[in-house]
């Protein structure tokens, strides 16, 4: 399988497949809501690489078009989450999930 | 010949002459700053004080690496890693010179030429901010935290005019890559105005050079625009807690930031290596210079000021007067012209740099932000949008 | 009954007109006038000078201690016009174990820190100073540095945590 | 070379997304999650993919990862403490991520013939004048629609910063 | 200036009946008494509700030395090597007051023109020299760093003279009751006036460096108001009141030392900011240089200390050939000279403000109570009003912009 001058395509999306499960996990299991953002932005990540190994194996520029609006995307989710991020901080004073669990005090 | 060799020892050529270049500019701006200041600046190790970048780096290297117990061990050495090799990293895409031939090989005087090197560029510089930020925030001190913060904030927002100035350039210019960046610059208008960005038809580039400049001043923390060190406010900003090493890390960082701007500047707007005056005039230019230095040297050295004077302004003259003549050697002016004039157009560019800091006052923080965004950003876009417009309209 | 050099005096005469047990004494001692003040009346004569007189500056205020006679401490306050161009000096004499005045902060606002510091350094209390504390001997001092009393040298003070 | 360079690269991606989730403190989980960027910059280079590779650094590592660490730092964020839900996921989901992740590399390995292999240098349309050209010409509207969601992005996080200056 | 660890310390309030609406950052920063731009150590506690000061607190004492107390033990001469350390940018001044004082105390005595035309000179230089200083720092703390030396060259000038005619570069001690200490040296007057014929040249060097910078103008303009009503209240003079259109400037006012005889104007401003206060030290280093002149032009010939063998020493040769003058000297350096009973109140305008002293005697050869009204002790009161309500990031300036010397605060 190691050819001396190639990688297999499969190991890009086997890589990308680990990251994503790691990033549910980051997800499932972190209690910050940062790093619970955080694990979201590497799911993002792993499916980016995912669409640009598909645009290797059909030879399109398509996928790096996905992955760049993915990126915009991510900036735009990352600007208001961050933006809403600092004012659950400044009224409850505390960056856990748990302890955000009302609309309202 | 081998390209691993080859790429070797261009590799240990360009680190070695980057790096001696980054201790002599520190000797050169505490010399311009001090004569600017009317003192002598470095004076006493060797003369002139020439030895004196190699005494600073024994002092720093013997200082004890101390490490205050209230930071974060790993993020408190981590930052100034992260800030010198960042910082050192965009070198490897910069071409010097153009393609030339040493003992029957031909090569660039570049590391590495990528496709897309200005976008290599403008990223490494972005992550750049890393080092800063974490030095302010492991070294678990207000002030520290509040330059960190600071300089995070500045360089995200200087980012973006930042970039911008680059991108209009790049629409006259129509690639990415170093090397064809040059290559577009060169050849005269008229036989005599060079083809450089800040005069290219059909929209000269000028604004966006100097917003590019004031950006850069922005980018490498320097004044006007150093406030994440300002002393007098923040004591010494994000590097308060560090020492010896890790503390000249962080100076390094922002000599080789401020050599990097510098070079990507003459690149992108001075026309690189191309010579400002078509080539038989240009081609003595270099020569007249250094003999004129040379009879500045014996001049003084025949009137000496102080004791050593009578030997050392000879000996300049005489080492200024031995490269005259070598730049009039026929075989070597292909490698010797270019790169006189790219280190003289990157030479100017840190002078000013050096020159600002000796002039101007610092801004106050709202102000520097209002700054960047109320006029250097709109600026930089009205510029891109007017330089596209023209090139539409006008272009090939 | 004011005293000979003061009877020309304006503002000594205004003050003696609107209440005659406010000026205990007084001279005009190479061409400065000084008044000496009941201190219960230091307030009232403090605002008339200010409102009548324009002497709307404070210069300073001080003490000197004329230990052992009582009472010991004499309080001083230097007043100035701008618009006249004049100086005054009153005095107020206060003496006992807790030497006391009126503070004439609510007067000249500027009169904060120099009671503080007359405090500080002869123990005078300044009734109803907004903050009455030391100003530049620690806080934990023990005495009065600038009391007769006191010793020039070989105090001895140790910091406490 | 290749596979090499791959399996470093991917090594480190993994250690550093594992580290993400690992450690307590969001300042550690952030720089672990600027290693992944980068070197999957460095992976999609190897995939032809240059442009995306500078914006993945230039946007992701430069800019919201930035923003990241600078929330943190401003909020002086502290180590978090684990709560009962964090155990459950311990002990039931490790073993069902397992799962999932088998079951999708059995699709891949199913789904894509074995032998196809990438080369450096295979694809070389992903500079920044092909993107260029596809985004103007066949994606122009989604450009566009993805302009107005920025714009809406900045009011919306001017509004909601805006509530607690004022 | 040196730099020196940080001292800083934050607290979040935590007042329990703040409602999540009203709840605000609050802070309290600590600055100083280490901090490099307060210029000595000056302590003010700043409270902050985001980047608005809510209320500032100087806190003073750090430089305390009893000098008061000290003046009590020694004699009436002595007591001028202490005034030197009172304002060590302006001792000179302090000089001058404390001499001024000690001979209104004496009353007959008489100094003579020369003495008084070199007083008056010599103030002059002083107040050129402190100003300077003032410059330098000031621009040094908005980050114009050449500045400080540009105005360190003239200052150097300005402190070589000083040493020339008394050997001291700082604590001359060179004004005395009665006169100077010593006659100036030969050519001493030539380098004055090679000096002033050069400084006004300096003085447009610097206006060209700051003035013409649009970033200079961004941090001093529309910087630092205080109201005049409120510095006449807290007890703030000198420049700080000029700049807010106020010519009161003891000089003109109440003259002393023959500042009658010369010709000046008072230099004032309106605008009431950190750059009006710029402006009128730009322009009293300029009308000290014209007094210098006029002090250089009309030089009168004669003695330079009263004659007045009570309190004066004798001359050199007299105390070797007059028995009298031999015994008048001896009683004058064992025991002192005995100063009439009474008190006075002498002001004189030191660049910094009103500097007044309150000398108490009783008829010994010590003072009985030598009180220093100092000019900084008034302008540092007024640090909490003048911050109240402006930026953070302005405190620097204003602060700056008053010139305050510790030594002068603390005494």
């Amino acid at each position: 399988m190691l050819s001396s001058s190639g990688v297999p395509l499969n190991w890009y999306l086997l890589l990308s497949a680990i990251l994503f499960c790691i990033g549910i996990a980051g997800f499932l299991y972190r209690r910050n809501v940062i790093t619970v953002f955080m694990s979201i932005e590497l799911m993002l990540n792993a499916v980016n690489l995912s669409f640009v190994t598909f645009s290797y194996k059909f030879q399109q520029v398509d996928g790096h078009i996905f992955t760049f609006f993915v990126m915009v995307v991510a900036a735009a989710e990352a600007a208001v989450g961050l933006a809403i991020i600092l004012t659950v901080f400044k009224n409850r004073k505390t960056l856990q999930v748990d302890d955000i669990n009302s609309l309202k005090n | 010949m081998n390209f691993y060799l080859l790429t070797l020892i261009k590799v240990a050529v360009v680190a070695g002459v980057f790096l001696t270049a980054l201790a002599y500019l520190q000797w050169i701006e505490r010399k311009v700053l001090a004569h600017i200041q009317l003192r002598p600046g470095p004076y006493r190790v060797g003369p002139h004080g020439l030895l004196q970048p190699l005494a600073d780096v024994i002092k720093l290297i013997t200082k004890e690496g101390f490490i205050p117990s209230h930071v974060n061990r790993f993020f408190y050495t981590l930052a100034p890693v992260l800030a010198v090799s960042l910082a050192l990293v965009s070198i490897s895409v910069l071409p010097f010179g153009p393609r030339i031939e040493v003992f029957g090989i031909e090569t660039w005087m570049q590391l590495t030429d990528l496709k897309i090197g200005v976008l290599f560029v403008l990223a490494v510089s972005a992550v750049g901010v890393y080092g800063v930020a974490l030095a302010g925030w492991a070294s678990n001190n207000k002030y520290s935290l509040i330059g960190g913060l600071r300089s995070s904030a500045q360089m995200i927002s200087y980012e973006l005019p930042y970039a911008v100035a680059i991108a209009a350039p790049l629409l006259l210019l129509n690639t990415l890559s170093f090397r064809e960046i040059v290559n577009a610059q060169s050849g005269y208008y008229f036989g005599f105005l060079p083809r450089w960005t800040i005069f290219q038809g059909p929209f000269p580039q000028i604004i966006s050079f100097l917003i590019f400049l004031i950006a850069g001043f922005a980018e490498t923390n320097r004044i006007p625009f150093d406030l994440p060190e300002a002393e007098n406010e923040l004591v010494a900003g994000y590097h308060t807690e560090y020492a010896s090493m890790m503390f000249a890390s962080f100076f390094m960082a922002e000599y080789a930031n401020m050599l990097t701007v510098s070079l990507v500047a003459t690149l992108m707007f001075l026309g690189g290596w191309n010579a400002p005056l078509p080539l038989p005039v240009s081609g003595f230019i270099p020569t007249v210079i250094l003999v004129l230095v040379a009879a500045i040297c014996f001049y003084h050295g025949a009137q000496p000021y102080r004791k050593w004077d009578r030997f050392t302004f000879p000996a300049a003259g005489i080492i200024s007067l031995g490269l005259a003549a070598i730049f009039l050697v026929p075989i070597l002016q292909p490698i010797l012209l270019p790169l006189f004039w790219f280190i003289a157009k990157a030479g100017i560019l840190l002078f000013v740099f050096i020159w600002i800091r000796g002039t101007l006052p610092r801004f106050r923080y709202d102000q520097l932000m209002h700054f960047a965004w109320t006029f250097l950003f709109p600026v930089a876009m009205l510029n891109l949008l007017v330089t596209g417009l023209m090139v539409a309209l006008f272009g090939k | 009954m004011l005293p000979e050099p003061l009877r020309d005096y304006a503002p000594a005469v205004a003050l003696e007109e609107l209440n005659p047990a406010m000026i205990v004494g007084g001279h005009a001692d190479r061409g400065e006038p000084t008044l000496y003040l009941n201190p219960d009346h230091l307030l009232e004569a403090c605002q008339k000078l200010k409102e009548r007189f324009a002497f709307i500056r404070i210069s300073s205020v001080t003490a000197v201690d004329r230990y052992p006679e009582e009472p010991r401490f004499e309080v001083v306050y230097h007043l100035h016009s701008l618009e006249n161009n004049a100086r005054l000096r009153l005095k107020c004499q206060v003496g006992g174990p807790a030497p006391a005045v009126p503070s004439v902060t609510s007067v000249w606002s500027g009169a904060n820190w120099y009671e503080r510091e007359v405090f500080d350094m002869f123990g005078v209390e300044f009734r109803d100073h907004p903050d009455l504390r030391r100003i530049l001997m620690p806080d934990d001092w023990e005495g009065h540095p600038l009391r007769k009393d006191y010793p020039t040298h070989g105090h001895k003070y140790s910091y406490k945590d | 070379m290749d596979p090499f360079l791959f399996l470093l690269l991917a090594a480190i991606a993994v250690i550093c997304a594992l580290n993400l989730v690992v450690q307590t403190h969001p300042i550690s989980s952030a720089l672990s999650l600027v290693g992944v960027m980068g070197s999957l910059a460095i992976l999609y280079l190897l995939l032809g993919a240059e442009f995306i590779a500078a914006a993945q650094m230039i946007v992701y590592a430069g800019a919201i990862m930035v923003l990241f660490i600078f929330v943190i730092m401003l909020l002086n964020a502290q180590g978090e403490r684990l709560t009962r839900r964090g155990a459950y996921v311990k002990i039931f989901g490790v073993p069902l991520m397992a799962l999932f992740l088998g079951l999708v590399a059995f699709v891949i390995q199913a789904a894509l013939p074995r032998s196809e292999m990438v080369h450096f240098g295979g694809f070389t349309h992903g500079g920044p004048a092909d993107i260029g050209r596809s985004l103007f010409t066949q994606y122009l509207l989604p450009f566009e629609v993805v302009s107005v969601l920025i714009l809406i992005a900045i009011v919306g996080a001017i509004v909601l910063a805006r509530k607690e200056i004022d | 200036m040196p730099e020196v660890s940080p001292e800083i310390s934050e607290e979040v309030s935590t007042a329990g009946t703040e409602t999540a609406e009203t709840r605000k950052r609050r802070l309290t920063v600590n600055m100083g008494p280490q901090h490099p731009s307060t210029h000595g150590v000056l302590r003010v506690v700043i409270d902050l509700d985001g980047e608005v000061i809510t209320s500032a607190q100087p806190d003073i004492g750090y430089l305390h030395t009893g000098i008061e107390k000290q003046c009590e033990a020694i004699n009436w001469s002595q007591v001028t090597t202490l005034t030197d350390r009172v304002d060590y940018l302006a001792n000179l001044s302090n000089n001058l007051v404390y001499a001024l004082a000690v001979e209104k105390l004496i009353g007959d005595i008489e100094i003579p023109p020369k003495a008084q035309w070199m007083r008056v000179l010599l103030a002059e230089l002083q107040r050129i020299s402190s100003h300077l200083v003032w410059l330098g720092t000031h621009a040094l703390d908005l980050g114009a760093m050449s500045m400080l030396f540009y105005c360190f060259r003239e200052r150097e000038q300005v402190l070589k003279l000083f040493e020339m005619f008394s050997g001291q570069r700082m604590m001359t001690s060179y004004i005395r009751v009665g006169g100077l200490a010593l006659e100036p040296p030969r050519g001493w007057h030539q380098r004055v006036k090679n000096f002033v014929d050069i400084f006004p040249s300096r003085i447009d060097e610097y206006e060209a460096l700051l003035e013409h910078n649009p970033i200079w103008l961004e941090r001093t303009q529309g910087v630092g108001y205080i109201s005049v009503d409120d510095m006449l209240a807290e007890g703030v003079t000198g420049p700080m009141i000029r700049a807010a259109g106020l010519p009161w400037d003891i000089r003109k006012n109440e003259p002393y030392s023959s500042y009658d005889k010369f010709d000046f104007k008072v230099a004032t401003r309106t605008a009431n900011d950190v750059y009006a206060r710029y402006q009128v030290r730009m322009e009293e280093m300029r009308q000290s240089t014209r007094i210098i002149q006029q002090a250089l032009e009309g030089m009168p010939e004669g003695p330079w200390k009263a004659d007045y063998q009570h309190v004066t020493l004798p001359d050199r040769e007299k105390m070797k050939t007059q028995m009298e003058a031999l015994i008048y000297h001896f009683k004058i350096v064992t025991e002192g000279f005995r100063v009439p009973p009474g008190e006075v109140y002498q002001a004189v305008e030191s660049p910094r403000g009103e500097i007044a002293y309150y000398v108490v005697s009783d008829g010994t050869s010590k003072p009985y109570r030598v009180f220093m009204r100092t000019p900084s002790f008034g302008n540092v009161q007024s640090i909490g009003t003048l911050l109240k309500g402006k930026l953070i990031a302005d405190s620097i300036a204003s602060m700056g912009s008053m010139d305050f010397v510790l030594g002068d605060v603390d005494r």
